[in-house]
């Protein structure tokens, strides 16, 4: 069971930093789906075995597969990847990591010290949690709807395709 | 826990918001009509105010476990209501003059209405989540609404990265929170700290984490930057919507939140929110005073005023709520007010930003520039203004708890801000060069026009007579 | 010796949100960023169901649901926008988008 | 009781001057310039006669409360008695003379309304100043007459020189009122009260005599009259306020202003009694003023000058009179004085007017026989001044002041011989100034010959500076003491040393003998050998010019004070403190710049901004816990 | 009820003035001169008919609830200085009005709003009797102001009304720290929260409390007043003011913060302001003499006139730390004629402005020649402001000095001497501007008959100030005397000595 946990956490971690530093988007998600069905492991482990399930589905599925049809919409070729390279030089990373690395042993800090003790792993099954999202938390499930319809009407509006973005474009230009 | 009769009635304004919305979309997919969608939203928001001046009471009732609707949060929802009704009346000649499509503003204006006025009456994480949450992906795509412009693309791409990135920082903080007290129930969180003797570390850090996601809605110091560009980027009435309900329902959140948890025992929470407070009345305010774009200045001066409501914030107890209703009816007013002139004086074009569009305005459009005056001396807390008494109540309520540091540090940033506020008046009343050309020709639209009247003379009222509206916030604190 | 310490989950989350983080921050590629963002959320997820397997409370798993639903519908939008910017711009280069400044 | 209109004449004859001034003819000037002045002499007469006739000490007449604060309570209230009985005389008299003069002389001014509503308006001031009753009303007369002395030495404002002249001797009195003043406070402080009797009714019983209180506000009291009255070191405004008409200068600068401090003093003796030593100092600065000044005049070219450093030299005689306690022979020199040098100025201002406003002596001569009744009238000016026994009133007064200032029982040797070091002089440079003027060879055409209005003034001041002597007699000369008698109840008289009354005829004669051979000096220089004056003048050229510059006084001044504030007013004119308020909109400038940097619009760095801050909270966090 | 007249009157009379602007603004000129001469009128009746002021302090009062929650009442009270004050500001109204007339030509009827609306500020802030009140007076009055300076000014009038606004802004601040210190530690000693005046008088409080409470009113007024080193905004916004707007500035502005440190600073922190006293008395002859070494070294008129105003005001400051009646009695003189005998130079700087179009005195010379009743006029005030006795600035002065030679006798030398230095800066102007030789290139005709109308009676007043200040003393005595109990027992001794006149 831990070793199953550490295991399942070393690979989402891995694979997490692949997808940082990959300068191919395509790769990148794959690897995004590698660490996100870690974790999905993870959280059957933690005794989420519905989170479990929707980790897989929503994230891995329908989310990246998202951002994949994006991408081929937007054509984007070869260059983008040297481009990637030409971004991602040592003179952008180091400072944002080290800040990063400060922040994360502060996190590690405190976490491993401050109190929040205990063990993990009891199940929370299915049923508990349909009942409690169906039960006290009805109205947050009415909201979260009202949520994907903002989302919805949003990326409606946004994304429809407009008539004179060339045109707008080379205006831009002659400016 | 079946949903009774009685909750339904208790939730009912934001029922009603939500009919609203998907009658809106319904209607939007039978036929477009600006002008209907426009008439259903200021009518069902009128709705929902009536209902809320008739019903409402200061009565105090929980509806489990994520709302709590009480005195305070109906103050404050109607406080959004009739903002956003006005907001909307503005909108409507802002987008009319625009060939954008207009009907989807309205569904996104009422949901992120809806998101705000669950900001303000939720007692749990989950509600608190989903309240921001609805309020920002609204928000996202009202900034980004006019796809003609690319500004508006960029304001709108900033804010959606800015916005997640920092509501992830809300959610692990919140996490560790949960983690720790093991209840995402405001009060159960109370009750956890007051059995605890001290605040544990990893609470300590969940609710520092947390501060950076409610900062960031604030706009405060460090979390700020996203303010001008977004600001500057969106379109005038929705540039409105941000300063005014959104940051307003955050700021209830914070008052209810620690509040409720009596986060004040901690130093070092008090420390944090004292740093927050200082540095953003100051930064805000130098940042504005060589500032030539006047949406920036506005939004630069609302990280300051951000900063100013964190005083009364920190000064707590009955005084700093009172005071901090009060500033928030003053500083929507007036932010709407500065926004509406603005919104009224930009073409189809581009928005009136530049501080030339207002050189010699007042020889121009002197009633305009009257209330932008009278606006703007408000923004910069002078006598006959809701400003100035909502400046004072700030001030009173630190006093009151004596934090002389703050309060100086307030009047500090006040004086800084003259300086910005003062730019943009001089710039009105001179006349020297460029009346005549002019690059912007706005169209006036009556109801504009009256709106900004109203807004005006509302300001002008609680200026000079608070007494009614100070009686009114009292009687909804009970 | 069989159970997972809450400490070690919680690390676990850290971890993956500083990963996020780092990404937001290196990243200039608005897709990249807004992929990170993504690691950073679900990793608060994970805290969250974290948080709610140590209380045996299913609160944990509801508030993962919520953050999977913004999760998605702020992708969406994002993408959407997107999609606006590489029309306007012709670029997905986050630095550039910095006609706003000052 | 009409004593308020003894001031108030003149300033209603000044107030429809200034008013209807330039809509009045010429004649209608004339007559209400002199006439308000002549009715205020006539008034001063019947006052006088029934001043005598009932023997009072003193009239008193209230016009109104002034202010009434806190205990203090000045009053517009004018107090009569000997001694400002005197000094009222003399004022509405030789001023109603001058102003009759004055019709004449100024006939062909375009400012002549003005000129007699100024002259109106400073003798007003100058009868409220002597007949103030308390502290307060005297410092607005005292202030008036500045006033009026700024505006007549800057008459002819067109020449902008006559505009500095004026200022500097407004400034240069106004350093000497300050004084005054800071004397009032000290008084107000000790009594509670600035009416003049009841401190000097008070002072006594309050101060033992060598209190050092006394002491500090006698000196205050003499610096303002030091100004005043153009004494060391104050002296330097006089000689440049000759810039004013000559009538003015008669009027003021010789006869009445100047001689305000000399009444000051006289007014609070009570005080200086009390302080000895401050007396003492009265005594030295007229001592060293009157020869210094009495130098100077010896090097003069200007005739108006010789004569405005004569006043001063003739001012010092009176303060080392006042300094020995010699009251009564104070303001006698001080009467006589006024009747004989108001007579030289106006002839002196008769001469220049002949002479197309030629003011050097070396290019006047040879007037005796243009100007007859000038030359006569001068000549016996001058005998007065020049103190030539027996015949002119001059002697009288001054010989009384030599006495004293060696038998007086404050006098001593050395104040004597001073005295007589400037009698000499003083008759060296009189009548190098007749003799230039009046003898030796036409050098100028005379224009304008003097009608009856110049003449007549002249006449009778030349009468009174005569006759005028004859009040007040020495011991040996029939002792007949009218006048000091008559200022007894005010100004005690002065005893003499044991021992000096039986050599008093010896001092009149050393006097005499002095005075005959100034004038036999002058005569040598100036008359019988031409060339001698000029031999001494470039073989001690620096004595001269120091001499003629007036002891350096106005360039050291000019260099300690002037200049420094000149220079510093100069270089703060855009007031430094302005920096201070620059500086901070610099720093705001500033810290906008560095926050601004921070705006860059680069969304990576606005991300970082918010980890800083995440970090910063946590850090605080970990640290504070 | 007549207090809100006066104010009501003013507002009221403002905004008709500025709708019947669109039609005629000739009309809007009459009505402001009007609503003005309404009021001053009143005001007269006031201080003739005012019951016998022995009685009581408070000739008037008014009372109304205001922000009853909060503890503001609207309440106005009319004592002696009051009346004084808002009787010099009617008086000094009339005449901005009356010296615009001509000079303003645009925006006629926003002018008039303006002016109205300043004076309406400034008569709030010497009536009002709850320091909520006050402020918001306080601040009302800078708005309008900063309309004044920056609209109709000269050509520098952005900086100008700039630094005017932040200076009393920023001051004001402060004020408004100290005033909400004040009421809850008054609302927490006595339980009732109130901005009232007389309820906050003699409020317990530690010392060190006091002192700083104190420093924040100090600020305020001495911004106000102004005391050298706060001082930079005055000759700015003077100089680039228009004539009507440097009158209401030298002759009523400035004089709010000598009231106030009479009103308040004194009454509810005496001995705060005791201890401050030595201290604040050397920054009044620092700023007596500062002012006027800066006076005599400027070359525009109007901004040598705003020096002199520093130096004057410095006496003020200087007066009222003396704690006596005799200093106060001159502040209060000193308030008034100031205002008279500066606006009068300044619309004598405003009427030659009018005719050669410069403010450089280095242009100027030998205007008697041309203009001899402007010189007559010219030199009355300069005399004035150098202090010439007869006139009323040297009542002031004398009292203040004589006042304050009992508190503090070195610094009372030094605030003499600057009487000297007075008298080098007053003369400059008159030699500079009026003496010398006429340049011929310029048209200087002598006052027109409006400018007369002006100028007459503020030599009227200054001179009946100087000869009978004793009505105006009396007006005052009474609040003076109240403030000053122990002074009293001292001069009601020395009145028997003097008694026997």
């Amino acid at each position: 069971m831990q070793l199953t946990f550490y295991i399942a956490g070393a690979v989402a971690i891995i694979s997490t930093i692949m997808v940082i530093t990959r300068f191919n988007v395509i790769h990148a998600l794959l690897y995004l789906v590698v660490s996100f069905m870690a974790l999905a492991v993870v959280f059957f482990i933690l005794g989420a075995p519905f989170a479990a399930a929707l980790e897989i589905i929503i994230y891995a599925g329908a989310i990246v597969v998202l951002i994949i049809f994006v991408i081929m919409m937007l054509n984007l070729k070869e260059e983008a990847v040297d481009q990637e390279k030409k971004w991602l030089t040592p003179d952008v990373y180091v400072g944002p990591a080290i800040l990063t690395i400060i922040l994360l042993s502060e996190l590690i800090y405190i976490i491993s010290l401050g109190g929040a003790s205990g063990v993990v792993g009891q199940v929370v099954d299915v049923k508990d949690v349909g009942k409690s999202l169906y039960g006290p938390y009805i109205l947050g499930v009415e909201l979260s709807g009202m949520l994907l319809m903002a989302g919805i009407v949003g990326a409606y509006h946004l994304g429809r395709k407009k008539k004179k973005v060339v045109h707008r474009f080379l205006e831009k230009i002659e400016e | 826990m079946e949903v009774s009769k009685i909750n339904i009635i208790d939730v009912l304004p934001g029922i009603f918001l939500v009919t609203a919305s998907l009658i809106a979309m319904l209607s939007i997919a039978i036929k477009r009509n600006h002008k209907l969608i426009f008439g259903l939203t200021t009518i069902s928001l009128l709705g929902v105010f009536v209902y809320l001046l008739v019903y409402a009471s200061n009565h105090r009732f929980t509806v489990e476990p994520l709302f709590i609707i009480d005195g305070f949060g109906t103050f404050i929802t109607g406080l959004i209501v009739m903002s956003t009704l006005a907001i909307s009346l503005l909108s409507y000649a802002y987008f009319e003059q625009r060939e954008e499509r207009k009907e989807e503003y309205y569904i996104l204006l009422l949901l992120a209405t809806l998101g705000s006025a669950i900001l303000v009456i939720s007692k749990h994480f989950i509600s608190l989540f989903l309240g921001l949450e609805i309020l920002s992906i609204s928000l996202y795509s009202m900034v980004a609404y006019l796809r003609k412009r690319p500004r508006s693309d960029e304001a709108g791409i900033k804010y959606l990265i800015l916005a997640a990135f920092s509501s992830a920082f809300l959610l692990f903080g919140m996490a560790l929170v949960y983690s720790v007290s093991g209840s995402m129930n405001f009060s159960g969180i109370a009750d956890y700290l007051s059995s605890a003797n001290s605040l544990p570390l990893t609470m300590q850090a969940g609710f520092g984490l947390m501060i950076i996601g409610i900062g960031f809605k604030l706009g405060v110091v460090p979390f700020h930057m996203w303010t001008p560009d977004v600001y500057e980027g969106a379109p005038a009435p929705v540039t409105a919507f941000i300063a005014t309900v959104s940051k307003g329902g955050m700021v209830v959140l914070l008052v209810r939140f620690f509040t409720q948890i009596d986060g004040f025992r901690f130093p070092v929470i008090v420390l944090s929110f004292t740093i927050i407070a200082i540095a953003s009345m100051l930064i805000g305010n130098f940042l504005a005073i060589r500032q030539n774009n006047v949406k920036r200045i506005l939004a630069y001066s609302s990280i300051a005023h951000m900063g100013y409501v964190l005083v009364a914030f920190l000064a707590g107890g009955r005084l700093g709520v009172e005071a901090v209703s009060f500033y928030l009816v003053a500083y929507f007013l007036t932010n709407i007010g500065a926004f509406g002139v603005v919104s009224i004086l930009s073409d189809h074009d581009r928005d009136a930003e530049k501080i030339e569009d207002y050189q010699g305005l007042f020889w121009r459009h002197p009633k305009i520039a009257t209330v932008f005056t009278a606006m703007l001396l408000s923004l910069a807390g002078i006598p006959l203004t809701a400003g100035f008494v909502g400046k004072f109540y700030l001030v009173a309520s630190g006093v009151n708890t004596q934090l002389w540091l703050l309060v100086f540090v307030l009047a500090i940033g006040s004086v800084i801000g003259l300086f910005y506020y003062i730019k943009i008046i001089a710039t009105m009343f001179d006349k020297s060069v460029g009346t005549e050309t002019l690059a912007l020709r706005p169209r006036l639209y009556l109801i504009n026009l009256i709106t900004l009247f109203v807004l005006s003379i509302l300001m002008m009222f609680y200026g000079i007579y608070p007494q009614g509206l100070i009686e009114r916030i009292q009687d909804f604190l009970k | 010796m069989n159970e997972i310490q809450v400490t070690s989950g919680l690390l676990l989350a850290a971890a993956l949100f500083m990963l996020g983080l780092i990404g937001v921050l290196i990243r200039r590629n608005i897709i990249f960023m807004l992929v990170c963002v993504e690691i950073m959320l679900n990793s608060a997820g994970l805290a969250f169901i974290v948080a709610g397997s140590k209380w045996t409370q299913p609160d944990g798993q509801v508030m993962f649901i919520f953050i999977l639903t913004m999760a998605a519908a702020e992708v969406s939008v994002g993408l959407a926008l997107i999609l606006q910017i590489h029309h306007q711009l012709k670029t997905l280069d986050g630095d550039a988008a910095n006609s706003m400044r000052g | 009781m009409k004593l308020w209109l003894i001031p108030a004449l003149p300033l209603i004859g000044s107030f429809i001057l200034i008013v209807a001034g330039s809509r009045l003819s010429k004649r209608m000037v004339a007559i209400v310039g002199s006439g308000s002045v002549g009715l205020s002499a006539l008034i001063t007469l019947f006052t006088g006669y029934k001043f005598i006739s009932t023997s009072a000490t003193s009239f008193h007449y209230q016009a109104w409360q002034w202010m009434d604060v806190a205990g203090f309570s000045p009053a517009v209230s004018f107090h009569l008695d000997a001694l400002s009985l005197v000094f009222i005389f003399v004022i509405t008299f030789v001023g109603f003379l001058i102003h009759v003069y004055s019709t004449e002389f100024m006939a062909d001014d375009d400012g002549y309304a003005r000129f007699f509503a100024y002259l109106n308006l400073f003798v007003c001031s100058m009868l409220t100043l002597v007949l103030a009753d308390n502290f307060a009303l005297l410092y607005l007369g005292w202030e008036g007459v500045g006033l009026c002395s700024y505006l007549l030495i800057g008459f002819w404002y067109t020449e902008e020189k006559n505009g500095y002249a004026a200022r500097k001797a407004f400034i240069v009195t106004r350093v000497g009122d300050t004084a005054l003043a800071i004397g009032l406070f000290m008084l107000f402080q000790n009594f509670h009260t600035l009416n003049i009797q009841q401190i000097a009714a008070q002072a006594p019983q309050q101060w033992a005599v060598g209190s050092e209180t006394a002491m500090v506000i006698s000196l205050l009291l003499l610096g303002g009259a030091v100004g005043k009255s153009a004494q060391l070191p104050l002296q330097t405004w006089l000689p440049d306020a000759m810039a004013g008409p000559s009538p003015v200068s008669a009027l003021i600068h010789a006869a009445t202003m100047v001689t305000a401090g000399v009444y000051l003093i006289a007014r609070t003796h009570a005080i200086f009694e009390l302080a000895p030593d401050a007396l003492m100092i009265v005594g030295i600065i007229g001592a060293a003023t009157l020869v210094l000044a009495g130098f100077t005049a010896l090097t003069q070219f200007d005739l108006k000058r010789v004569l405005a450093y004569s006043t001063i030299s003739q001012i010092g005689y009176m303060f080392l009179a006042l300094g020995v306690s010699a009251w009564s022979a104070a303001i006698f020199h001080f009467m006589i004085h006024a009747f004989f040098k108001a007579l030289l100025f106006l002839a002196a201002g008769a001469v220049i007017m002949a002479l197309h406003h030629e003011h050097d002596m070396y290019k006047m001569g040879g007037l005796k026989k243009k100007l007859p009744i000038i030359y006569w009238t001068f000549l016996i000016g001058a005998s007065s001044l020049a103190a030539l026994p027996l015949v002119t009133g001059g002697f009288y007064s001054k010989d009384q002041i030599l006495w004293l200032s060696l038998a007086g029982e404050h006098g001593n040797i050395w104040f004597f011989l001073f005295a007589l070091l400037g009698a000499f002089i003083t008759s060296i440079y009189t009548f190098r100034m007749l003799f230039l003027t009046f003898f030796g060879n036409e050098k100028t055409h005379v224009g304008h010959i003097p009608g009856n209005g110049i003449t007549i003034p002249l006449l009778i001041l030349a009468g009174l500076s005569t006759i005028g002597g004859f009040i007040e007699l020495p011991h040996s000369f029939g002792h007949f003491t009218v006048f000091s008698n008559f200022l007894n109840p005010v100004l005690p008289s002065v005893s003499v040393q044991e021992g000096f009354e039986s050599i008093e005829w010896m001092i009149q004669l050393i006097a005499a003998g002095v005075a005959l051979s100034g004038v036999y000096v002058a005569y040598i220089f100036y008359i019988v050998k031409p060339g001698l004056s000029e031999e001494l003048k470039t073989s001690a050229a620096d004595l001269h010019k120091f001499w003629f510059n007036g002891w350096g006084f106005d360039s050291l001044y000019d260099k300690l004070f002037v200049k420094p504030f000149v220079f510093i007013s100069d270089i703060n004119k855009k007031d430094i403190v302005d920096l201070f308020y620059d500086g901070l909109v610099w720093i705001s400038n500033f810290f906008n710049r560095i926050f601004s940097y921070t705006q860059s619009g680069i969304l990576r760095w606005y991300i970082m901004g918010i980890v800083i801050g995440g970090i910063l909270l946590l850090t605080l966090g970990l640290i504070k816990n | 009820m007549i207090l809100v007249a006066f104010i009501a009157v003013l507002m009221i009379g403002g905004v008709i003035a500025w709708i019947t602007s669109q039609w005629n603004s000739i009309l809007s000129r009459w009505i402001s001169l009007i609503a003005l001469i309404v009021n001053f009128v009143l005001a007269i009746f006031i201080w003739i008919q005012k019951p016998t002021i022995e009685s009581s302090n408070w000739i008037v009062q008014f009372s109304a609830q205001w922000i009853p929650s909060l503890g503001v009442s609207f309440s106005l009270a009319l004592d002696g200085l009051s009346l004084l004050m808002v009787l010099l500001t009617f008086f000094l109204g009339i005449f901005a009005v009356l010296i615009s007339w001509n000079e303003i030509q645009e925006r006629v009827g926003f002018f008039h709003f303006n002016l109205l609306w300043v004076l309406a500020g400034i008569t709030g802030v010497f009536i009002t009797m709850d320091l909520f009140l006050f402020y918001f007076f306080w601040e009302v009055m800078l708005i309008p102001m900063y309309f004044l300076i920056g609209i109709w000014g000269h050509e520098n009038r952005r900086y100008a009304a700039y630094k005017f606004f932040i200076f009393t802004q920023a001051s004001g601040l402060l004020m408004l720290l100290s005033i909400l210190g004040l009421y809850f530690i008054h609302g927490r000693v006595t339980g009732t929260f109130t901005f009232d005046y007389f309820q906050l008088l003699n409020t317990e409080m530690p010392a060190d409390v006091a002192r700083w409470l104190m420093l924040g009113f100090l600020a305020a007024f001495i911004v106000k007043l102004p005391v050298v080193p706060f001082h930079t905004w005055l000759p700015d916004a003077h100089s680039q003011a228009s004539t009507a707007g440097s009158l209401i500035l030298a002759g009523l502005l400035l004089k709010t913060g000598a009231y106030g440190l009479i009103r308040f600073v004194l009454p509810l922190f005496p001995t705060a302001a005791a201890e401050l006293a030595p201290w604040a008395m050397l920054f009044g002859v620092i700023g007596i003499l500062y002012g006027a070494s800066l006076a005599f070294a400027q070359t525009d008129l109007k901004r040598l006139v705003a020096y002199t105003s520093v130096s004057h005001m410095g006496f003020v400051i200087f007066g009222v730390f003396a704690f006596n009646e005799l200093a106060m009695q001159g502040v209060v003189m000193q308030m008034i004629t100031h205002g008279i005998s500066t606006g009068a130079l300044f619309v004598l700087a405003g009427t030659i402005y009018e005719r050669i179009h410069t403010r450089e005195i280095t242009s100027m010379g030998g205007f008697w020649n041309k203009a001899p009743f402007m010189g007559t006029i010219g030199l009355i005030f300069v005399l004035a402001s150098l202090g010439l006795p007869g006139l009323g600035n040297f009542v002031a002065e004398f009292l203040t000095l004589l006042g304050a030679w009992q508190a503090n006798q070195v610094l009372t030398i030094f605030a003499t001497i600057g009487v000297v230095a007075a008298t080098a800066y007053s003369l400059r102007i008159m030699q500079k501007v009026f003496l010398g030789n006429f340049s011929s290139d310029k048209i200087v005709p002598d006052l027109s008959l409006r400018e007369k109308i002006i100028m007459v009676p503020l030599v009227i007043a200054i001179v009946w100030l100087g000869l009978f200040p004793q009505s105006v003393m009396n007006t005052v005595k009474q609040m003076i005397s109240a403030q000053f109990n122990t002074e009293q027992i001292i001069s009601n001794d020395t009145e028997n000595e003097n008694g026997s006149k």
